[in-house]
């Protein structure tokens, strides 16, 4: 969650701030005015108090920025004193300190200090004014932007005066569209105009609605409207570099999603003929895994077998140490996946390695009766997986904003595509699995065990599908259907790259969703699947083979 | 060139993923001869029986059938090089195990093959004759109700020999005909192709070099997709290029 | 094998055509001889699947063609009837009767804010028409699709993965409230077919009737192709398509002319279960319906003339039933059904007879070795 | 295991002949039909109102039963398949015989089993918010109208100070409904449409006919529309509308929490959202987005505490198979159902009679009301419900916390074509000034 770094990011630097400052709170350098007008605005009920916080920040107090964010993120409680009156105290580790003395007490019965969108609203904005001071450039050049979005001339004083101070060249930016927004609707004309050339050669994204309004207003002149139209172009134009290079890192990311959820079936299908209609589930196994591991690292889980309730004793883990359960949930995603697969294999799909027609039909079967269980066993509700906080933010670079599950995913389809490279062609297995798939008989003639080999290729299948579960977890449901959102997709993007094809597989799958990407930003998200399957159908139909057919001479019969 | 030539392939190329299977392949065959064409393995001769039936297409080069100027084959697809009376059989029997031995053969009968004729076809008992003496020919008339599937290995290709023949082909390609028979079996076959030899061509693929010799008149050694030599098995035997790259690295 | 065949099919034709039509009509309401409307119109559902499954099987069974994509054109033949009977709701729909809708046009479009009934579902205002629609536009739809799969060659498993990709491609479309076919919600509500009103007991029963005699016709359709040489030909291209291409016949036309016929089928069955069943929507026409379907095949017994049939009614009968009784494990009893019928039954429900008999011989000579798993001929 | 299943399946059977037999005896109940999808897709969501629907029951008979005649709950599944519902309808109707069923979730289910509940003149209560445009003399709806989900919801935005907004919904019905109805609602309210998000199209005579960006069933893949979003927002003072039905909304949150899209920037109203749903939801994620139903859980009153400890607690208890006990909440849908089981009752104990005829014309009448969880709700003569409807926020524990509510909200199904569109503020977009000379 980017907003919970942002604010523990904020919460740090001030507490670093204050503590050069000598104005910690643990010290407690008593400021009662102050204190006195923080216990008002936090106790206030009336429509006043979005106002009375917002005047906080005018104090210039550093504690009042502290005890803010502390409010912001939960942290600031009340108790009810014995007399009746209301205590309110912030938490310091395991400390509690009141806010009227800035002594430590022991709380009896305390609550978090509730709050609405409105108060929060003002708390933000009180944070926001506070932290234009802030030390850290990447806080002062956010607060300084939102200042400005609010377009409240009374900020304009202020804003200049950092100006002449500021020295960080992303926080001048920041500072030159605050006030150029600002100066939007300055009385001057020049300044106005002036203003719009400035955020024209800014390429300001978030005052383009702000710049095409001037253009229809009666209020503007014509001088300042051409400006503004001028402007509007460059912005627009601008805008349109940003997302054809957004579309394509979705794309690519997209392509990713698609390759991690074929690629054990590249492997089950393309290598080894399997139709395996509960790939999907595979990766419904590979996500459930990830969310067991999850609540095992956290605080237990229920799981209902047949009507009985068997509970997993969780490690009660917070922190760092909780965030990691990912790392463990994504090999205990492919081992579960494996054995599932591989008992799969051993239990049906060995018998009809000759009737793959058939192979469609059981395993679609077992498909049903897997999603069934996932019903019984974890509750017909989807559930809950959370990011970790390695997982989720973005960076943003020229507006373009690349999200670090995306990225991850990118880097995570990479190393499996190689994983699964060196695995087929390094490892003495790969050689038999070559083996096996180009003559089963003569590999076996050769004393390959065939049927050791085929449990072994099946289940590093399904591992792979498995771990493909454990990533969607990151991206979406996990719920007994997530199998099935994307078993058309899978099949498709295998076929297209040629069947038996692995690079023709990687091909295919970024093709596929670069296509739907691209087709998405010009339609619609509907029409755009539509397109894509239609044109993947189309294809097929004109071209059997797939990107990269296999051209040999078993397969032409 | 004598005109009595009835399949001539001229320069033909064909290659797999840069595997040239068949390499300026120059091969003629005349009306009712029987021709054996000999080969290690990977020389290219199922892969030229796949181009004269049309099921793989040549990269480069042309075939003709037909006596006289003859037509040529190569962009045709495989039902209408059939119709044009190119029969062929497989390597390993492929019959239809799930019809009776009859239906087999009235199914490889010659006659119209279109879907609506089908539909309404009678079988007249100008038709039973034909398959009746078509079945006795390769000796399956006794089992002529029995599901093709049953058949013994042998019997399948004689079956299937038995559909080119109620085709009624002028020219039958026969691949590995003596494969897993046994010794009786193989001299029966052969019998079976001499006796056709004459009225219909035929080339027939074979390994088995006691077979070869039963049934060959003039043989063609194929390598690297190459005709290599051509001559009557003697002459083929003695040829040192031959035995260095054939027959000395040990038959099969 | 021939002569109990027959027989069976006599009496079942005589049991369903005559004897339960005739039990709803004149039974007495609370003798156990009554059939009741619930019944009738069940049973109706279940035949509609029951020829559905034969479409399925002709493919699949006969021809070795295993379509992921039959309930596409159950549901293109559905839709076109369900047009009609959508424009024959006339004044009888509630925004009319709110008088907001004096263009006559079916509810959905007014609250979808169509301003006029689209050209294309015009001409449906006629039943003529409409039928004639029931098979032209799933037989136009399979013969361009089947044309260009069947002339690229495209067979075996890749062929259901395309079928499959089709039908879900068709689905997201009809999903869309812009592609004029009531979105998710589809067509529903229907009130008269021909003037008579479809929720009318006597209706109910002559559209069972139809169903019963669409079926019978089906299966004598069926059993006359299968004894023609376009039949032999027809399961030679399932057996070794090769050795059928090598022996001259272009095996693309055959293939387009069952796949085109056996959407023809799909597409009367699905004409019929509309009226009888009240709504026709996307969701019929998913992946998951086609493969039901292909489930009650081979549970019944593929490649049997009434294989199917019997898989149809005996899938869905218990299908009503668990649904009731364990809800929580109807998925489960479905798959394992599947699971159970691909690797010990082969010839399903219809074989097990024969496949009695065989184990039966099997156990009397005890020292032969056991019988593997499926290892049946395919 | 499958065997086992099988002789589980077998011996239900068994019971379930036996429960039915001896059905037979006791003549002091009525039967009353409870039609949900309990396997397929839609499991997800219907089996909280099968449980809630049992619990009801129990309770009611505990209670001496309606007119001193015991409830017999006759459970069917409807399998997430539309044309089965039309089926069990029809058992529940002319074999069952059942007084009056509670069922359904989906829209296509309801429209699948309306003719059915026509023809046999039965009597059904429909508890999910639905698109509305629809009015069966034989069904209740209890569920939330347009008008008491989506324009509350925009009022308080309006109020909050939202300036633009974006509709996002899944491509079916409800969604396209309800983003026409608010975009006739926002323009009424001087919203200009350029701050309207997601797109219209129109047909060839320039009418709308669809507002908003629809994703497909199933849809997983958020990026695109979320980059869209941030661009829409850039300027501040913006919202989302959101309708995307429960499994979407997962990706959908995910990739905008990811892209740095916070509650306080540009919060996201969702009307498919509830408590239950909740629970599959990445909760620290959506902290701070904003619901609005006619019932939360964390609604402080009596009757609301009485009814979750007596839910919970008959959960624990109860012997039903597959109620899954751990993990439990309240939501809209639930209470909605509950509520209408209580004023059939009553309906029934004013009537004197379980006649359908009669039991309509008793609620017709606009006087039966109910004090539920959600506060009091009243029939009214058009079969939609009277209530409170809340806009709450979410809490990082799966609940919504209380923002605003509005009281006795009348339900109107057809609210489309009502509102006439006024022309947009002035002044808003720049601040007059004086030119200078």
């Amino acid at each position: 969650m980017r907003a919970a770094i942002l604010m523990k990011q904020f919460a740090l630097a001030l507490l670093m701030w204050l503590g050069c400052q000598n104005l910690s709170l643990a010290q407690g350098l008593p400021d009662a005015a102050v204190r006195q007008q923080l216990i008002e605005a936090v106790l206030a009920e009336g429509e006043d108090q979005p106002e009375k916080i917002e005047a906080l920040a005018e104090t210039g107090s550093g504690m009042v920025a502290a005890v803010l964010a502390q409010w912001r993120a939960g942290n600031l409680l009340v108790d009810a004193s014995p007399d009746g009156a209301k205590v309110l105290f912030t938490r310091e580790g395991i400390d509690a300190v009141r806010l009227d003395t800035g002594v430590k007490f022991s709380p009896l019965a305390p609550r978090e200090v509730e709050t609405t969108s409105k108060t929060r609203k003002a708390i933000k904005n009180a944070l926001d004014l506070i932290a234009v001071a802030s030390p850290d450039p990447e806080l002062r050049s956010a607060a300084i932007g939102k200042l400005g979005m609010t377009r409240n001339t009374d900020y304009l004083p202020m804003l200049e005066a950092r100006q002449v101070k500021e020295s960080d060249p992303g926080v001048r930016k920041a500072l030159v569209e605050a006030i150029s927004v600002m100066q939007l609707a300055d009385e001057d004309d020049v300044v106005c105009i002036a203003a719009v050339r400035k955020l024209g050669e800014m390429r300001s994204i978030p005052s383009l609605d702000l710049l095409k309004g001037m253009i229809t207003s009666e209020d503007e002149s014509e001088a300042a409207k051409a400006e503004a139209a001028k402007s509007v172009a460059l912005i627009e134009s601008y805008l349109k570099k940003v997302e054809a290079a957004g579309t394509v890192f979705r794309g690519l990311s997209a392509g990713s999603v698609l390759l991690v959820v074929a690629l054990g079936l590249a492997i089950t299908f393309g290598l080894m003929g399997v139709i395996n209609m509960a790939h999907g589930e595979m990766m419904a196994v590979g996500a459930y895994t990830t969310y067991m591991v999850q609540n095992i690292f956290g605080g237990g889980l229920t799981l209902s077998l047949f009507g009985f309730g068997a509970h997993v004793p969780g490690m009660n883990l917070t922190g760092a140490a909780y965030q990691s359960y990912f790392i463990w949930a994504v090999p205990a995603s492919f081992l579960m996946a494996a054995l599932v697969g591989i008992a799969l294999e051993r239990g049906v799909i060995r018998f009809l390695y000759k009737r793959p027609l058939e192979s469609l039909l059981a395993t679609w079967g077992i498909s049903l009766i897997l999603q069934q269980l996932f019903r019984l066993v974890f509750g017909p509700n989807n559930v809950q997986v959370s990011s970790p906080s390695y997982l989720s933010g973005s960076f943003v670079i020229h507006d373009v904003v690349l999200g670090y599950n995306r990225v991850f995913v990118i880097g995570f389809a990479i190393a499996i595509v190689f994983v699964t490279w060196l695995l087929l062609t390094k490892t003495s297995l790969g050689l038999f699995i070559r083996a096996v798939m180009q003559n089963r008989m003569m590999a076996s003639c050769m004393g390959v065990r065939t049927e050791r080999v085929n449990m072994l290729t099946f289940g590093f299948g399904s591992g792979l599908a498995g771990l493909g579960g454990a990533f969607l977890s990151q991206l979406g449901n996990v719920g007994p259907n997530l199998g099935q959102s994307y078993i058309v997709d899978s099949f498709m993007t295998v076929v297209v790259g040629g069947v038996g094809n692995l690079i023709g597989t990687i091909c295919s799958a970024i093709g596929i969703g670069t296509v739907d990407q691209t087709l998405q930003s010009v339609t619609d998200p509907s029409m755009g699947k539509i397109i894509t399957l239609s044109t993947i159908i189309l294809f097929l139909l004109l071209r059997p083979g797939g990107l990269f057919p296999t051209r040999t001479r078993s397969l032409e019969g | 060139m004598s005109s009595q030539v009835i399949l001539a392939a001229e320069g033909v190329n064909k290659a797999f993923d840069g595997f040239k299977a068949i390499n300026d392949l120059n091969f003629y065959l005349d009306e009712g001869e029987l021709r054996t064409v000999i080969g290690p393995n990977g020389a290219g001769k199922s892969t030229f029986l796949d181009l004269i039936t049309g099921r793989t297409r040549l990269d480069s080069g042309k075939i003709t059938f037909g006596t006289g100027v003859g037509e040529e084959i190569t962009s045709k697809k495989e039902y209408e090089i059939y119709r044009m009376g190119i029969g062929r059989k497989f390597q390993t029997p492929s019959v239809f195990t799930e019809h009776t031995v009859f239906d087999n053969i009235l199914l490889g009968l010659k006659g119209h093959r279109g879907v609506f004729h089908t539909l309404f076809a009678k079988l007249s008992s100008e038709d039973s004759d034909r398959i009746e003496d078509v079945l006795k020919i390769v000796g399956l008339f006794g089992k002529r109700n029995d599901q093709a599937g049953s058949l013994a290995h042998g019997q399948k290709q004689w079956l299937e020999i038995g559909m080119l023949l109620a085709q009624d082909a002028k020219l039958l390609l026969v691949d590995e005909p003596a494969a897993g028979m046994t010794d009786e079996e193989t001299h029966k076959t052969g019998e079976l192709l001499l006796s056709l030899a004459g009225k219909h061509s035929i080339i027939v693929i074979e390994h088995d070099m006691v077979f070869v010799r039963q049934i060959a008149k003039k043989v063609t050694v194929l390598h690297q997709g190459h005709v290599l030599c051509e001559g009557t098995v003697d002459d083929v035997q003695n040829d040192p290029e031959v035995r260095s790259v054939y027959l000395g690295r040990g038959k099969h | 094998m021939r002569k109990p065949e027959n027989l069976i099919m006599m009496i079942g034709a005589l049991l369903l055509l005559v004897l339960l039509p005739c039990l709803n009509a004149y039974g007495p309401p609370d003798s156990a001889l009554h059939v009741s409307d619930y019944t009738i119109n069940l049973w109706g559902k279940y035949l509609c699947y029951g020829i559905l499954a034969i479409s399925v099987n002709l493919l699949w069974g006969y021809t070795g063609l295993l379509s992921l994509g039959q309930c596409l054109f159950f549901s293109l033949g559905g839709y076109a009837l369900g047009m009609h009977l959508m424009l024959k709701i006339g004044k009888l729909g509630q925004y009319y009767q709110a008088g907001n809708n004096p263009l006559e046009m079916p509810d959905f479009m007014v609250f979808m804010g169509f301003p006029e009934l689209p050209a294309h579902w015009v001409p449906f205002h006629s039943f003529g028409f409409s039928v004639l629609m029931v098979f032209v536009v799933p037989g136009v739809v399979a013969f361009l699709f089947g044309w260009l799969a069947f002339r690229s060659r495209i067979k075996g498993v890749y062929f259901s993965i395309l079928t499959q990709a089709l039908t879900y491609a068709a689905s997201l479309m009809f999903f869309q409230n812009k592609f004029t076919f009531g979105g998710n919600n589809g067509l529903t509500d229907f009130k008269t077919m021909l003037g008579a009103n479809l929720n009318d007991a006597d209706v109910r029963r002559y559209l069972y009737i139809a169903t019963v005699l669409l079926l019978i016709a089906v299966v004598a359709l069926v059993k006359w192709l299968l004894g023609t040489k376009f039949g032999k030909v027809q399961k030679a291209i399932r057996d070794s398509e090769n050795r059928v291409l090598f022996s001259g016949y272009a095996t693309t036309s055959f293939k387009l002319f069952i796949f085109v016929l056996c959407a023809l089928i799909a597409g009367a069955a699905g004409a019929l279960y509309v009226p009888q069943v009240g709504i026709i929507n996307p969701s019929e026409m998913t992946t998951d319906k086609s493969l039901e379907a292909v489930v009650w095949v081979a549970v019944g017994g593929r490649a049997t003339l009434l294989g199917p049939v019997y898989g149809a009614i005996f899938v869905n009968a218990l299908k009503s039933w668990a649904t009731t009784a364990y809800p929580d494990y109807w998925y489960i009893i479905l798959g394992g059904l599947f699971v159970l019928a691909v690797l010990f039954a082969p010839n399903g429900i219809a074989g097990l007879p024969q496949q009695i008999k065989d184990i039966a011989v099997g156990w009397k000579r005890r020292n032969a070795s056991s019988i593997e798993p499926g290892a049946t001929p395919a | 295991m499958i065997k086992t299943n099988l002789i589980k399946a077998a011996a239900t059977l068994c019971v379930a002949a036996a429960t039915l037999t001896s059905s037979v005896h006791a003549a002091d109940t009525v039967k009353v039909g409870v039609l949900h999808s309990l396997s397929g897709t839609m499991a997800i969501s219907e089996t909280s109102l099968r449980d809630v629907l049992l619990f009801t029951f129990d309770e009611i008979n505990k209670s001496g039963g309606v007119m001193g005649q015991m409830i017999e709950p006759v459970v069917v599944d409807g399998a997430s398949n539309w044309p089965l519902f039309a089926e069990k309808a029809k058992q529940l109707l002319e074999v069952d015989k059942t007084a009056v069923t509670f069922g359904c979730w989906t829209s296509v289910s309801r429209k699948s089993v309306l003719p059915v509940y026509e023809k046999n003149n039965g009597l059904l209560f429909y508890p999910v918010q639905y698109e509305g445009e629809e009015l069966s003399k034989n069904i209740f709806y209890t569920a939330e109208a347009v008008g008491q989900q989506a324009t509350p919801a925009v009022d308080y935005l309006l109020a909050e100070g939202k300036k633009k907004f974006y509709l996002l919904g899944s491509d079916y019905v409800y969604p396209q409904t309800t983003n026409l109805v608010l975009l006739e609602y926002l323009l009424s309210k001087g919203v200009p449409i350029a701050n309207i998000g997601g797109g219209l199209s129109k047909d060839k005579a320039g009418k709308v006919i669809s507002a908003g960006k629809y994703t497909p069933f199933g849809h997983t893949d958020y990026q695109q529309i979320v980059a869209e979003i941030k661009k829409f927002a850039a300027s501040g003072d913006a919202c989302v509308v959101s309708t995307l039905n429960g499994d979407t909304n997962v990706p959908f949150f995910k990739e905008y929490a990811a892209a740095g899209l916070t509650a306080e920037d540009c919060p996201v109203v969702s009307f498919s959202i509830s408590e239950d749903e909740f629970r599959g939801l990445p909760a620290d994620q959506l902290v701070g987005q904003l619901g609005c139903w006619t019932y939360f859980q964390s609604i402080e009153s009596p009757a609301n505490k009485k009814f979750i400890g007596d839910f919970m607690s008959w959960l624990k208890t109860t012997e039903v198979p597959g109620i899954q006990k751990e993990g439990r909440v309240t939501c809209s849908p639930m209470v909605l159902s509950y509520a209408g089981v209580y004023l059939w009752k009553a309906a029934v104990e004013e009537a004197k009679s379980f006649d359908v005829d009669k039991v309509r014309k008793v609620l017709e009448s606009g006087k039966i009301s109910f004090d539920g969880p959600g506060g009091t709700v009243t029939m009214q003569k058009n079969h939609h419900l009277t209530k409170n409807v809340y806009i709450g926020e979410t809490t990082k524990d799966g609940q919504f916390k209380i923002l605003k509510s509005f009281d006795n909200v009348y339900g109107e199904p057809f609210l489309k074509g009502t509102f006439k569109t006024s022309s947009p503020a002035k002044g808003e977009t720049t601040k007059k000034k004086k030119k200078a000379a």
